[in-house]
């Protein structure tokens, strides 16, 4: 329309990889997406560990993988809330083992609940969040202090409470989003939103960035733009975890990573495949085409 | 413009104009349900200065709907259809509780000269109680980071010294009165638009300020339309007049059907 | 496959509408779904009100109508938690600002937070749901006493809580579900799944029900078929409120119900449009073929 | 059948099988991360003669799934593809924390016996400290309105009288310890399936009892690889072997990769 050629054009909230490291400063408190080996943020968690940051804490989803592993082995982590980090069907999560054992990391010992609920409560900035009668049958309280009690107004009963739980920032992998930020995450029950919520800053990762329409029904907008401070396009993003609808797990090279790591070689993984390759076209690289494609949706 | 495009200038048309011209770009806001008023600002706005800005239609779910005209209502199916993304209700009331709305445009049935406002229940002069349809969202006022108010209604019933029940906390008794039972982060109402002039809210008092009245109006009539006596500081200024481009987006564009223009 | 032509069928939860008098009896707590006027469980409701159905606890979305001030209107309403009931930009709820103002029904004067946050409490059974600052700026306390303080264990502050919402059952409206209750709503904000969690057992009304796949994508199937108890098809069924989708508001019957309610007349009105139509299909033939048709989305 | 095709059942799917039997119709239930057992249970039950249990397929999100084969993750997307409906991880917690989910099928690194269940952390006999992968779900058998144990691993080491640490709550320290710490509506363990036997917990010791050894196997050899002696009632029967029906369809359309044939 002729009335508004001058007028301003909205931005795009798009960056490079490289830009991630501003986001992630050292210690601070990074939520991190995806649900076993499913959309991890494995491209942002490679340039987190290039360069070389340290001191964070760390709250993942409460099925956690690869992502919190590598960046426990990398020595990215001092803080680590857990409700579930593993490698599902491929075993324990090896450094993730190791540095709990070693005690080299602090543990929030958690579980689902908290997590969620914690999230939940960061969402809408609530003071905390009481829970019905639970934790009274686990352990959980006696190693996690954060779990405080409070009275029941209704009832005069003390109940458990989860802290809000309130990253700095979030970072999330998606199948697709625009330019603005306009978020979709295929292949998993929802929850990304929550955290996003409940964090102050959001970068997505996606594996297609698209200027113009989304051209998905607005239903199925996990994340919307709002919610979304930066966006980086990165095929491939979330290998060796999937990508819903783009590419199945690595499951090979999911082995091999805990293969070499639980052989106390997590430096030599380190080396070949995120110091060595210095972008993430270099580690695709490295993987291969051919692998690549061979992951593809058969 | 023309003296006789401006005496075509509806109300609602103004009050839209006002209101587009007060929204901050990149700024994350909200609308009530039968908020004609500040649909159209906010599509105004979008279009022609703070295409940044992202909005929440109300009931419909829809985030910066692109409707072709104006709905009547703020939950039209063609809001969620047209929208870049839907939003759950859960999402709208964390947003507002954690004050990640960066304003929202806020009505009352009664409007006080600290922004108070009530939705809820009032007892008129005589005695009787009248019921309002309640508080709503107003509540999120308190959470908000700031609001505009505005009001189809520029009454003494509407606009009063003190409501009668606070639905919704503007400055509560003025000062700093507000921060000491909230958060500092949510600044409470920063503008009040009426069909007849726009006030303000300026520290320290926090107390309702008449900043401009519109074309066609006088200061005398204002104040004899209100129940309390606004700040006033020197002269009261005109509300400057749509420019071309502000009254050629709003009709062509926004409200191609004139609803905005229609007897209300 | 030959090896499963006995195994026994999975049992569809399809009722007829004259059955919602067993789900909702006298004195029932009842959610009830919609925005405005949209989504309205309108059958529901006049099938309840045929019943003679009387001592409900009403707890509606946040933004309730018509379907709410019809129950007000013919009685069967004692409780009502009012964020907001009104007719939007038709004005105010007739019959519920009567009985407001003559004291004949008991007000739980909430908001927007005692919905959704009591509501989200009711779903996870949570014991109540702690609030940031915010009441404390309101008079709401004033006349709310379930609007309880507690401690923040974090802070040792007071903060004002929200208690669990439950209904015995809830009504929805929807677009389209299944025969086990897999339901779409269109058009809304998503809150009805909060709802229906919240809720002991859930009656969906659908303009359609399908034996066999919804044909739709399961990110947006709103309410799974585990939540829903019983499916009742009434086509037209939340006329005069809009079905996103399939019809329109139906603007001149609400004004016809505005008016004469507010004119003291809802007696007739009820007469004409609840009683003397014996069932959903009378009534549509009472507002007729010719209306219905011009409603339907152009 | 024969003797051959009895011999031919693996451990796993006589797990399966016996998880099937054990479900009612009607229930709402869940299961964890990589659950390819409970996961082929539910697909045979649901299959054979509980066609209106509901089941959500852990972290794909999905409800129901119908893949044609086992998938190695419950997080596997064809899941998610083939699901009646997307739910939210917020409504599992809602559903979890309210007892709405009539049952869950869950493990852990120690079950001892109680029903207790520890994922978190242990230490070994000559005092080395382990770490597991941590306490996610089991966190919810509080809630469950029952619970299906099962391991794959009928050990000394996982099978222990008392947990290093209670992740899940089972029935504490028997009897009624559970109901003086939570709700009576979530009556905690009602079976625990190992690869070589069933045991359940009855009132009033609530203490793991015995029920049935699989075909197979003997009560020395179960009783040789637990920590724990359990209560046992007279004879011990054999669990009564898969029928031609139930080998059927698991093999050829719950699993007709034998995935859980193979060796695990």
């Amino acid at each position: 329309m002729a009335l508004l050629v001058d007028a301003p054009k909205r931005k795009s909230k798009v960056i490079p990889l490289e830009q991630l490291r501003e986001w992630v400063p050292s210690g601070s408190t990074v939520g991190i997406g995806g649900v076993h080996s499913q959309n991890a943020p494995m491209a942002a968690v490679r340039e987190v560990i290039r360069a070389g940051t340290t001191g964070l804490t760390i709250i993942p989803t409460p099925s956690a993988g690869i992502a919190v592993d590598m960046l426990v082995g990398a020595g990215a982590v001092s803080t680590l809330h857990v409700s579930y980090v593993g490698l599902e069907f491929l075993g324990m999560a090896p450094n993730f083992k190791r540095a709990a054992e070693e005690g080299t990391i602090d543990i929030i010992e958690g579980d689902e609940a908290w997590i969620v609920y914690g999230m939940r409560a960061g969402a809408g900035d609530l003071p905390f969040m009481p829970m019905p009668p639970m934790y009274e049958g686990t352990d959980l309280p006696s190693v996690n202090p954060l779990l405080k009690r409070t009275l029941d107004p209704h009832t005069g009963r003390e109940v458990y409470t989860i802290p809000p739980l309130k990253p700095d920032v979030c970072l999330i992998h998606a199948q697709v989003c625009d330019i603005y930020g306009n978020t979709v995450i295929r292949g998993l029950r929802r929850f990304e939103h929550v955290m996003a919520k409940a964090s102050a800053t959001v970068v997505v990762t996606a594996e297609r960035v698209v200027d113009g329409p989304l051209g998905e029904d607005p239903r199925v907008v996990n994340i919307a733009s709002p919610q979304v401070d930066a966006v980086i396009e990165v095929p491939y993003g979330a290998h060796p975890t999937a990508s819903p609808g783009d590419y199945l797990l690595d499951e090979d090279h999911l082995r091999l990573y805990a293969e070499r790591s639980r052989a106390g070689d997590f430096d030599g993984y380190r080396a070949e495949f995120i110091d060595k390759p210095q972008d993430h076209i270099a580690y695709l690289e490295a993987i291969g085409l051919r692998r690549l494609l061979e992951l593809r949706h058969r | 413009m023309t003296a006789t495009e401006q005496a075509d200038v509806s109300y609602a048309e103004m009050m839209a104009i006002v209101l587009a011209r007060s929204f901050v770009d990149g700024e994350f806001g909200a609308i009530g349900a039968a908020s004609q008023i500040p649909y159209a600002a906010l599509r105004l706005a979008t279009l022609t200065r703070a295409p940044n800005i992202c909005w929440l239609s109300g009931g419909s779910g829809g985030i910066n709907p692109v409707v072709g005209e104006l709905p009547a209502s703020s939950s039209d199916y063609r809001n969620a259809l047209t929208a870049e993304a839907i939003y759950s209700l859960e999402d709208v009331v964390d947003w507002e509780t954690s004050s990640r709305l960066d304003f929202a445009c806020l009505g009352g049935m009664q409007i006080d000269q600290y922004g108070n406002t009530n939705m809820a229940r009032l007892t008129t002069p005589d005695g009787r109680f009248v019921r309002g349809p309640g508080t709503v969202g107003l509540v999120f006022m308190s959470t908000f980071k700031k609001v505009y108010l505005y009001t189809e209604r520029h009454t003494t019933r509407t606009l009063v010294a003190k409501v009668d029940f606070i639905s919704g906390a503007g400055h509560l008794s003025g000062g700093d009165s507000r921060f000491e039972r909230l958060m500092r982060r949510a600044t409470g109402p920063v503008l009040l638009v009426t069909p007849m002039a726009v006030f303000d809210f300026p520290p320290p008092e926090r107390r309702a300020r008449l900043v401009s009245v519109h074309p066609g109006h006088t200061v005398d009539e204002v104040l004899a339309n209100m129940s309390f006596v606004p700040r006033m500081d020197g002269d009261v200024p005109v509300t400057p007049p749509p420019t071309d481009t502000e009254l050629a987006v709003l009709r062509e564009v926004v409200d191609p059907r004139g609803v905005l223009r229609r007897p209300r």
